[in-house]
C-alpha cells in the first residue's frame, strides 16, 4: 500500500533530490544479534532520511545506552552522533538542540533507557515539547544486559529464562500523549510500511514527535510467551490507518480520496495523510486517541500508526523566544555587553 | 561603663531577626551607608533553612584596616526576635550594647550586668506612626537604623541618598522612610548618650570598589563569557548564579525590538538533567554551564565523566555548603573539594577553580569557559555560600574589549577540507588537546561519534587494549598541559622570608590575611600562597619545596585540599599541617592565628622530636 | 620444531570464538577437566560488550605451581572465528600450536613459520556426524574439546563424568556430546603426533579446592549473611551478584509448602532506586543490599552521603570494569577505589572491603552485613570483572554455625523502657556509635527523626554550628573505631627480610604472589602485605614504616590506593613506588617483576640522587 | 456532611478507640510560614490517623526535601519518621516496606520533589503498587527553595516574581491513574471535610495510594494570576462526590441510602461511601476516571474527591510472594542455609 516499499526494494537504482542514493544514508555494520528488530528500525531510518532529502550532516543522532542506543551508529554515517550513558539522552538532546535550532534531532532509546533509568528525563523532554524525533526500540527488556525484563514488559509475560514479569506494563504511547506529547505514534520493527511514513512524519514534525517501535530481541525474548515476540506482536497488532508523508509541494494525487483519508497539514506545507481511520477516533483530539490506546488495550490488541499529533504546537524555542540565529553562531559581538557597560554596573554597585 | 576602647570604625554589630520579616533590605542600608562612608566594611547573613519565621542574623563587621573576615565578639546586638532573644544577650562581648524593643519591659533573664542595654520601644512608636500593619512592621527595621545611625554617627545624608537610589521610580515611598529613621534617631537624642565609644568615621579606604554578593558576579561574568544556555535546578546557595545571569541576560542579551533572546535557560527536572543540557550544549558548540551545590555535585557525577572521557567543555559553578548530605543547607562550607576533583568513577581528574571574591567569581566564571573549551574537559568552580550569598567589597570588575572567546580547537569547513583524514582524538599538536568538529560543520568531513567508552584515535569504538591506553595517557599529558593553563596561584611575597608558609584559597582569604598581621605583631612571619586552581601550578611545588612547615586552611572536616596536595603533589603529613574549620560558620582570622601559633608552640617545645611530632600532627589532622 | 619445553601443566591455551554460539559451556568443560585432573588452572574470559556476533576468548591458564594470574604468551590457540583469526595466529608464541577449521583451506595470510598449525575439519565433520543446524554449530565446540584432550592427554573418563554432572536429569544428551568428543579425539589420534610437549598430568594439587566465580561467591555470602533484601539494576559485571543471590536464596529460603520467600528482590528503575531502597530496607531493620558497577556507584552518591550521615547500614557491592564513563563495560580494572572512599558531597569516608578471591568475596560479604549493621553507615565491597565473571580456585567456603549476626547497637522495647531518654546520636559508649531503635518498636520511647541535615544528639533538628561540630567529629571517632573492626591485612612474612616491600590488593594478588616468586629467582627479596580493608589498620602504617620502598600494585591509572594511603595514613611519594596496570587485561606477574626490577635498578644506579629520584618516580606515576 | 466535621471541631474531648484524645497525634511544632497549606494538611492527617486508632509506633512517615518534606516532623512525634533526600523518598518507602509489611506507610512529598526530580521514582512506586500512601502537598512552586515554578504549575500561572510558566502542567492525579495506581484522589488543603476521609481512605487501601492535594504556597504562590492560589482554587474546585470512610464493623446508618450512594468495600471491611457521583463516571471503572480529570481540564476546572479505587489489588508484597512474618524479623534460622549445607555446596563447585 506504501509508496516506499517499492523504493525499500531496490534503493540503490534511485536517487534522491539531492542526488544521493540510499547507501550515502548508511552507517557503520551493525554489530547487533542477526534479527534484531533494531536493525529493521536502522533501516527505516535510513530509508526516511533518504526519502525526506536530508543532508546527513544536518541531522544529530543521539542515544543512551543499550542495544538499541548503539544503533545510531549504524545509520548516516556522515551524521554527528552522540552515544550518552545511560537514561540521559533527553537532557543531552535538549542542550544540542538549544545550542543550534537548525539541525534535525533524532534521538534513539531504549524501553530500559527511557521506561526505566530514564523515566523523569523522557517525561520533562515530553513537557518541553522539544523538536526532535524519539524512538522508542521497544523490545520489553534489557538486552545488552542480557535480557532481563524491562518496565514495558506486560504482566505476565514470560522472558527466555522463563521468568514471569509480575508488573504492570509501562505503555509509552499512552503515557507520552498524558503528558502532552505533540506526536506520538507507534509501529512494529516488521512493519517497514508503516514504519518509514512515521519516521518521515516524525522528523517534519514541529516539536516532540514520539514514536514507540515493538522491537523483538530476538536472542533474550521472541520465546513463546513473550508479548514482544515476533510471533505475538504480528498476531496482536491493529493497525489504526494506513499512513503516507507527502513532503511539501508534492503534487495531491487522486488516491487520497476524502472521506476514508484525513490529511493533517504540517507548517512546512507538507502533509499527512490517514487512511481507514476507526470510527470514534480523531488523531488531532488527544482525548480519543488515549481512549483509543485504553480500548484496544482492554481488547488485548496494540495499535498501530499515528496516533496523535498536534502539528500547530510551539516549540521550545518558541516558548523561549530564543533569537532566529542557532545560539552557537552568536559571536562575542551579540554576547559580551562591553567595557562600557561594565563600568556602568560598577557604578551602580557602589 | 564602657569597657571597649578606641572603637572608631572597628566593631561588630549583629541584627538578630526574624526570617521573612523584612528586615533584609534595612539591614543592607546600614551596611551600604557605612561602605558610601568609605570605611571597609563585611556583612554576613546567617539564616536558617526555612522560609518564615526562624531566627536570622546579619552580622556586620566594620574595620578600618579592611579586615573583611567574619570576627567573633559582637559589640553591638540589634535584636529584634524574641525567640533568639536569651542567646542573643549572651552573644553580646563584655561592655558591649543591647538594642531591643522596650515596648514590653525586658524579662529580668535577659539581664547582665556587664553590657549597655539600649530600649527603644520599636512597636509602639511604629504603632503611633503608621496605621497599616504591613508598614508597622516594616518600618520597625528602619526606626532601629536611625537609631544606630544617631548611635554611631551614620551620616543622614548617605542613607538619604541610599533610599532615594533605592526607591528611584517610586519616591513617594521615600518620605515615609525618611520618617521612620528620623524617628528612630530623635528617639536616641532624646534618651540617650550619643554618639557611643563604638562609633564610624568618614574615611576614603573604600576606593572605586564595588559591593556585591559572588553569585551575581558569576552570572554577570556568564554573560560576559558569552554563555548561551544555562540548564540549572535550583538549590541553596547557588540558586543566585542563574538568577543573575538570567537577570543580566534579560538586559543586555534581548532583541528591543523583536524581544527575541540570545540566550535560553532552562530549569531542568534535576540536576542530571542539568548538566546534560550543558553537555549536550557544549557539544553542539554553545557556551553552556549550570550552577548548584553539593547534592547537585553527586548527582552529577556520572555525566561529569561522560564529559570528561568524551572530552566535552562543561562548566559547573558548585557553591558549596555544609554537608554532607543536606547537611546544614544555609551555612558555609569548602567541603566538595575531593568529590569534585576526582568526580566520577574510573580515573578521571577535573579542573577546579577557586575564587576568593566577586572581582574573581567574575574572571573565573570567564575564565572557566575558555579552560573548558580550550582543554575540552569538565571545569568546576568551587565557591561557597559565604562568598556567594553575601555582599563583599571587591574590586570593581574589569573587561578588556580586545580579549577574544578561547573557543579551543575547532575545525571548521574550511579547515576540514584541507585534512586528508580527521581524527577527533589524535593528538596533532602534543599535548594532549585533539580537534574538535561541531555537528553540522561539513556535508561529508569531520562527523564522528561520541562516546563514553573507549575509541580509538578516529573516534571508532574500540576494545582494544592498546587503543584505549594509548586514549588514557592521552587524557594525562592534556592534565599536564593544564598545569600551566590554569591560573597562577597568588604568592604574598617576592621572597620567602620565612620557614613557615601559609596555604590558603577561597574565602579564607579575608580571615588569613588578618591572621598574617596578627601573627607578624607577635613577630611570627609566615610566607603566603593562595591556591586558584586545580591542577597545581609547578609554583605551589615550589612554595612546598622551599618551605618547613606549610599551614593548610581550609573550611571543612577533612583536610580535603591538604589531601589533593598530598596525591598531586611532593608533600607529606610532616610538611603540611592542617589549619580547619568546618563548623559551618565563616573561618576568623583569631581561630587561624590560635590554631597556627598553637602548633608553632607545640613544634618549638620539642625541637627534637620533630618528627615524632609531625607524625602526631598528622594524626590530628586525620582524626579531627 | 617446537621451541618450547617442559611444558607439562605448565601452558596457556586460549580459545577465540564467536560471541554468542555457546562456546562457553565446552570451554569451561576443558578447564574443568584439568581442574578435577588435580591440576590448578585459571580461565579468563575476554567478551566483547555486545550480544552475539562479535569476537570473544577464553584463556586458560594451566599452572603446575599453581600460579592462577593472567600469563602474556600463548602456547596454544583454538581458533573458531575467522573474524579475529589474523590476530589470533599473530598471538601465539613462537613455537606454539594453532588449531583451525580446515574445513576450508588456510590462506596464505594465517601462515607463519615459527608455529605449528592443526587442521580439523570441524565443519565438514558435523555437517556429516548431526543434521540439526543448531547442532551442527554447538558440536563443533565439543569436537575440539575432544581434539584438545587427545593433543594433551585429558583424561577421557574426567570429560565423560563431566557431562554427566553436567546433563544430569537429560541424560538422553550424553551420547550426543559424547560422540562429539570422541569424533574429535580419534581424528587427532589419525592425523597427528600425540600428545604434545604441552600437556597435562594428573597431579594432586587442588586440595579440597572448589572452581566458582566471584559473583556467584558474593550471592551466596548475602544468603549466609540474612539479607533479605536485595535491590538493583542491571550492569555488567555486577548484573550475576544478584542473580545468585536469587538462585541460592530461591533454593533455601522459599517455603516448600507455602511457596513463600524468606526474601524480597527488586529489579529497581536504576540505581538511585536501588540503594534507596536497600537504605529504606535497612533502616527498617533488615539487612539489605545492592550491586553495581562504576556508572552505579557514581549515580549513588548522594544517596550514600545521607546513608553515611544519617548512620544507616548500607552494603553495596561494586564489581569494578573499566572507566571512565561506560569505558571498556567487559573489561576489568580497580579504578573506583577513590570515588568510593570519599563517595558524595561535604565530609564523607565508607569502609571499603577488598576481596581477593571467591572464599573472600563469600566471607567478606557475610562481614560486609555486620560492620555495616554495628558501624551504621556504607560497606562498599570492591571486586572486578576479572574476579567477579571468572571462574577461580578457591578454597572452600567455610561456615561455623555457632557464628551469630551483629547486627549492632540496638535499642529492644524492653531495653528502650530502662532508659531514661532515648538520645540517637548520643556517644553512651565514646567509640562514635550511638544506639538505634527500629521503627514500630515501642509505643511512645524511641521514635526519631531520620534526616540528612544536622541535629542534636536527641535527633532534633539543629542548625547549632556546635551541635553539627559535635555530630561530625563523632563520625570521626567512628572512623577511628572502625580501624579496629575491619579486616585485617594479610602480612606475608612474620618477620621483614627486606628494605623493600610490596602491597597490593584483590585481583592482583595472584598475579603480585607470582611476582614475589620471579623476584627471589632474581635474588631479590621483597616482603608483602595484601590489603583487605579501609580505613586502614595500624599493621597496614607499620609495614609501610618498616620498609624503605613500598612498591604498590594497582589496576588503574591514577594510583588510587596510593592516594588513599598519602591520604590517610603518613606516607610519602618517594616512599610509595607505584606499579600500575591499567589496559582492561588482569594485570600479570611479569608486568610486576619487569616495573619492579626497572624501579629498583634505577634506584640502585643513582643510590645518591634517591631523594631526587624518588620525587622523578612520582612525577612518573601522576603522569602515567 | 461529614461525620469527621465535628469532632475535629473539639479534638481534645473524645477519645478513640485506643484511648488517645488527638493531641497524642501531633508532631513538633511546624517551622513553616503562617498560612501554609501544608499545615492544614498535616492537620488533616492527625486527624485521621486519630480518627482511625491508628497506633503512632505502627506508622513511618517518610519525605524527600522540601517544605512539604519537612511537614511529617509535624504529626505523629510517637512515629519513626525519615526525611531523605529530594526525589528518594519512592524508593527508601519501598526497602522500608519491604523489610516490615506490617507497618503502615505515610509518604510526603512535595510537587517538585514528585514531579521533578522524584518523577522516576514516583512512576516506578506506582508500578509497584507499593502499600502505602503517598500525600503530595501541591503547592505549583518550589516552595523552599523560594518560589520556582514547579512541574506542576499551569501554562501561563503567573508566580509572585511575575514568572508567567510556559510549560504545560503535570498532572499527576491524572498520571498516576495512567500509571496503574490503585488509588488516586484529589484535594485541596483548605477542604478538611474531604481531606480526612480520603486520608483515612488511603491509610487504609491495601495497595498504593496517591492523594494528590492543592495546597497554596501563601509566600510565593498566593498572588493574582496563579492557579493554586487559595482563590483560584476555591473558585475552581469541583468535587465528585462527598466521601465518607467508615470503618471496618461500624453499624451502617441509614443516611447511606442507595442510588446517590457508592460503597466501596475494602480488604478488612470497612468500606467508603461516596455520595452524589456524576453520572458519567465509576470510580470503579479506570477509563472513566481519566475521562472525567480530562473533561473537568477542559472546562478549567480542578476535580477534587476519591477518583478511582481498585480494592482488590495485590500490593508489591503479595506480587513477591514474600513471608507472612515481617522480613526485619527473620532470624539467623529462618535465614542462613548453615555449614552442612555449605559443604555440599562446595562439594558441587569441585
Ligand atoms: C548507569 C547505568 N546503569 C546500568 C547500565 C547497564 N545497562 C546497559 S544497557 C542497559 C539496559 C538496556 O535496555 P534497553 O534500553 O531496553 O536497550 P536494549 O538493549 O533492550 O535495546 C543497562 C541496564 C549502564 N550502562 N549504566
Ligand atoms: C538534589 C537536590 N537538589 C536541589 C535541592 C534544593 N531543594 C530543596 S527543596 C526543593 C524543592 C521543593 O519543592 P517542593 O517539593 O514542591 O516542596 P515545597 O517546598 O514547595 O513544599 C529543592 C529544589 C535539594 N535539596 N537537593
Ligand atoms: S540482545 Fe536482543 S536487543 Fe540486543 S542486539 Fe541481540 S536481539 Fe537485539
Ligand atoms: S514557602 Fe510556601 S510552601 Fe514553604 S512554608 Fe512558606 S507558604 Fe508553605
Ligand atoms: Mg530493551
Ligand atoms: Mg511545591
Amino acid at each position: 500500500m506504501s509508496y516506499t516499499r517499492p523504493k525499500f526494494r531496490h534503493p540503490e537504482l534511485i536517487k534522491n533530490k539531492l542526488g544521493y542514493t540510499v547507501d550515502y544514508y548508511e552507517g557503520a555494520l551493525s554489530t547487533l544479534c542477526a534479527g534484531c528488530g533494531h536493525d529493521s528500525i536502522s533501516a527505516g531510518i535510513i530509508q526516511a532520511c533518504y526519502e525526506l532529502s536530508i543532508e546527513p550532516h544536518r541531522l544529530a543522532k543521539l542515544s543512551g545506552i543499550g542495544c538499541s542506543s548503539k544503533s545510531p551508529a549504524y545509520v548516516l554515517s556522515n551524521s554527528h552522533g552522540f552515544n550518552s550513558v545511560h537514561g540521559r539522552m533527553p537532557s543531552v538532546a535538549t542542550g544540542a538542540n538549544l545550542a543550534n535550532k537548525d539541525l534535525i534531532y533524532l534521538g534513539v532509546s531504549g524501553d530500559g533507557d527511557t521506561a526505566s533509568i530514564g523515566m523523569g528525563q523522557f517525561v520533562h523532554v515530553i513537557r518541553r515539547n522539544l523538536n526532535m524525533l524519539y524512538i522508542v526500540m521497544n523490545n520489553g527488556c534489557y538486552g545488552l544486559t542480557k535480557g532481563q525484563d524491562s518496565a514495558t514488559a506486560d504482566q505476565g509475560s514470560k522472558n527466555k529464562t522463563g521468568n514471569i514479569n509480575l508488573f504492570e506494563a509501562i505503555d509509552l504511547a499512552s503515557l507520552s500523549l498524558e503528558l502532552g506529547a505533540t506526536f506520538v505514534a507507534q509501529s512494529f520493527s516488521g512493519d517497514k510500511t508503516q514504519l518509514v511514513p512515521l519516521i518521515k512524519a516524525g522528523l517534519k514534525h514541529p516539536g516532540f514527535a514520539f514514536i514507540n517501535v515493538i522491537s523483538p530481541c530476538v536472542t533474550f525474548n521472541n520465546n513463546v510467551g513473550s508479548t514482544k515476540s515476533y510471533d505475538f506482536v504480528r498476531e496482536h497488532i491493529a493497525a489504526t490507518s494506513t499512513i503516507d508523508f507527502v513532503p511539501e509541494m508534492t503534487e495531491i494525487t487522486a488516491k487520497y480520496d476524502e472521506g476514508t483519508t484525513k490529511k493533517v497539514k504540517m507548517h512546512d506545507g507538507s502533509f499527512i495523510s490517514l487512511n481507514k481511520l476507526s470510527q470514534d477516533w480523531d488523531p488531532l483530539d488527544r482525548l480519543s486517541a488515549v481512549t483509543a490506546i485504553h480500548n484496544a488495550r482492554a481488547k488485548n490488541e496494540i495499535l498501530t500508526g499515528l496516533l496523535y499529533v498536534n502539528p500547530d504546537c510551539n516549540d521550545l524555542h518558541q516558548m523561549l523566544r530564543t533569537c532566529d540565529k542557532p545560539l552557537n553562531t552568536l559571536l562575542k559581538s551579540d554576547l559580551c555587553p562591553g567595557a562600557s557597560m561594565l563600568n556602568e554596573i560598577n557604578a551602580d554597585l557602589r | 561603663m564602657s569597657l571597649i576602647e578606641n572603637k572608631v570604625n572597628d566593631f561588630v554589630v549583629r541584627f538578630a531577626n526574624v526570617n521573612g520579616t523584612g528586615s533584609a533590605s534595612a539591614n543592607f542600608l546600614f551596611t551600604k551607608a557605612i561602605f558610601r562612608m568609605g570605611i571597609p566594611v563585611t556583612p554576613k547573613n546567617i539564616f536558617p533553612s526555612n522560609i518564615q519565621g526562624l531566627p536570622t542574623w546579619y552580622e556586620v563587621r566594620i574595620s578600618e584596616k579592611g579586615y573583611l573576615g567574619r570576627r567573633e565578639g559582637i559589640d553591638f546586638v540589634v535584636s529584634v526576635n524574641p525567640q533568639s532573644m536569651l542567646n542573643d544577650v549572651q552573644s553580646v562581648k563584655a561592655g558591649g550594647y543591647f538594642l531591643y524593643d522596650s515596648s514590653k519591659k525586658l524579662h529580668d533573664q535577659y539581664i547582665r550586668q556587664d553590657i549597655n542595654y539600649i530600649g527603644i520601644p520599636l512597636m509602639l512608636m511604629c504603632n503611633e506612626a503608621y496605621t497599616d500593619p504591613r508598614q508597622r512592621q516594616l518600618f520597625k527595621n528602619i526606626v532601629y537604623v536611625g537609631a544606630l545611625a544617631a548611635l554611631f554617627e551614620i551620616e543622614f545624608d548617605v542613607l538619604e541618598e541610599l533610599l532615594g537610589e533605592q526607591f528611584k521610580g517610586k519616591e513617594k515611598l521615600i518620605p515615609a522612610n525618611v520618617k521612620a529613621l528620623k524617628l528612630g534617631a530623635d528617639y536616641i537624642y532624646a534618651n540617650f548618650k550619643y554618639p557611643l565609644d563604638i562609633r564610624v568615621e568618614r574615611r576614603n579606604l573604600i576606593g572605586n570598589s564595588i559591593m556585591i554578593d559572588g553569585n551575581s558576579a558569576c552570572g554577570l561574568g556568564a554573560v560576559y563569557a558569552g554563555a548561551t544556555v544555562a540548564a540549572w535546578y535550583p538549590i541553596t546557595p547557588s540558586t543566585s548564579v542563574v538568577e543573575a545571569y538570567n537577570a543580566y541576560a534579560e538586559e543586555f542579551r534581548v532583541n528591543k525590538i523583536t524581544g527575541k533572546k540570545n540566550f535560553a535557560i532552562i530549569q531542568a527536572e534535576d540536576e542530571l538533567s542539568a548538566i546534560g543540557m550543558v553537555i549536550g550544549a557544549s557539544w553542539n558548540g554553545a557556551r553552556s554551564f549550570t550552577a548548584s551545590s553539593g547534592p547537585g555535585l553527586s548527582l552529577m557525577n556520572e555525566l561529569l565523566g561522560l564529559a570528561y572521557f568524551a572530552e566535552i567543555p562543561t562548566v559547573l559553578i558548585d557553591v558549596q555548603r555544609t554537608g554532607p548530605s543536606t547537611g546544614m543547607p544555609t551555612r558555609t562550607q569548602q567541603s566538595d573539594i575531593l568529590e569534585a576533583a576526582y568526580a566520577s568513577h574510573g580515573d578521571t581528574k577535573h579542573v577546579l577553580l577557586f575564587p576568593s571574591n566577586p572581582k574573581e567569581c567574575f574572571d573565573l566564571t570567564v575564565d572557566a569557559f575558555d579552560l573548558a573549551e580550550y582543554l575540552q574537559t569538565p571545569v568546576i568552580m568551587l565557591t561557597d555560600l559565604d562568598l556567594g550569598m553575601n555582599d563583599h567589597i571587591s574590586e570593581p570588575f574589569e573587561w578588556d574589549d580586545k580579549r577574544e572567546y578561547n573557543r579551543g580547537k575547532i575545525l571548521d569547513a574550511a579547515a576540514l577540507d584541507n585534512i586528508v583524514k580527521f581524527g577527533r582524538y589524535l593528538d596533532v599538536d602534543n599535548d594532549g588537546i585533539a580537534y574538535r568538529t561541531y555537528p553540522g560543520t561539513h556535508p561529508t568531513k569531520g562527523s564522528f561519534f561520541t562516546r563514553g567508552t573507549s575509541r580509538d584515535e578516529y573516534a571508532t569504538y574500540s576494545e582494544d587494549s592498546g587503543a584505549y591506553k594509548r586514549n588514557v595517557d592521552r587524557l594525562i599529558k592534556k592534565w599536564n598541559t593544564a598545569k600551566d593553563i590554569v591560573p597562577a596561584p597568588q604568592v604574598y611575597q617576592d621572597k620567602n622570608k620565612s620557614e613557615y608558609g601559609i596555604l590558603f584559597f577561597g574565602t579564607s582569604q579575608c580571615s588569613a590575611e588578618e591572621a598574617i598581621d596578627l601573627l607578624n605583631q607577635k613577630k611570627i612571619i609566615v610566607d603566603a600562597i593562595r591556591i586558584k586552581s586545580f591542577p597545581f601550578n609547578k609554583t605551589v611545588q615550589d612554595f612546598i619545596d622551599s618551605h618547613e612547615k606549610v599551614f593548610v586552611i581550609e573550611q571543612n572536616r577533612d583536610a580535603q585540599m591538604k589531601s589533593l596536595l598530598l596525591i598531586e603533589l611532593v608533600a607529606n603529613h610532616q610538611k603540611l599541617i592542617s589549619v580547619l574549620n568546618y563548623d559551618g560558620m565563616p573561618i576568623t582570622a583569631e581561630n587561624i592565628f590560635n590554631q597556627i601559633t598553637n602548633q608553632i608552640l607545640s613544634l618549638k617545645s620539642s625541637p627534637l622530636k620533630e618528627e615524632a611530632n609531625g607524625k602526631k600532627n598528622k594524626q590530628n589532622s586525620i582524626t579531627n
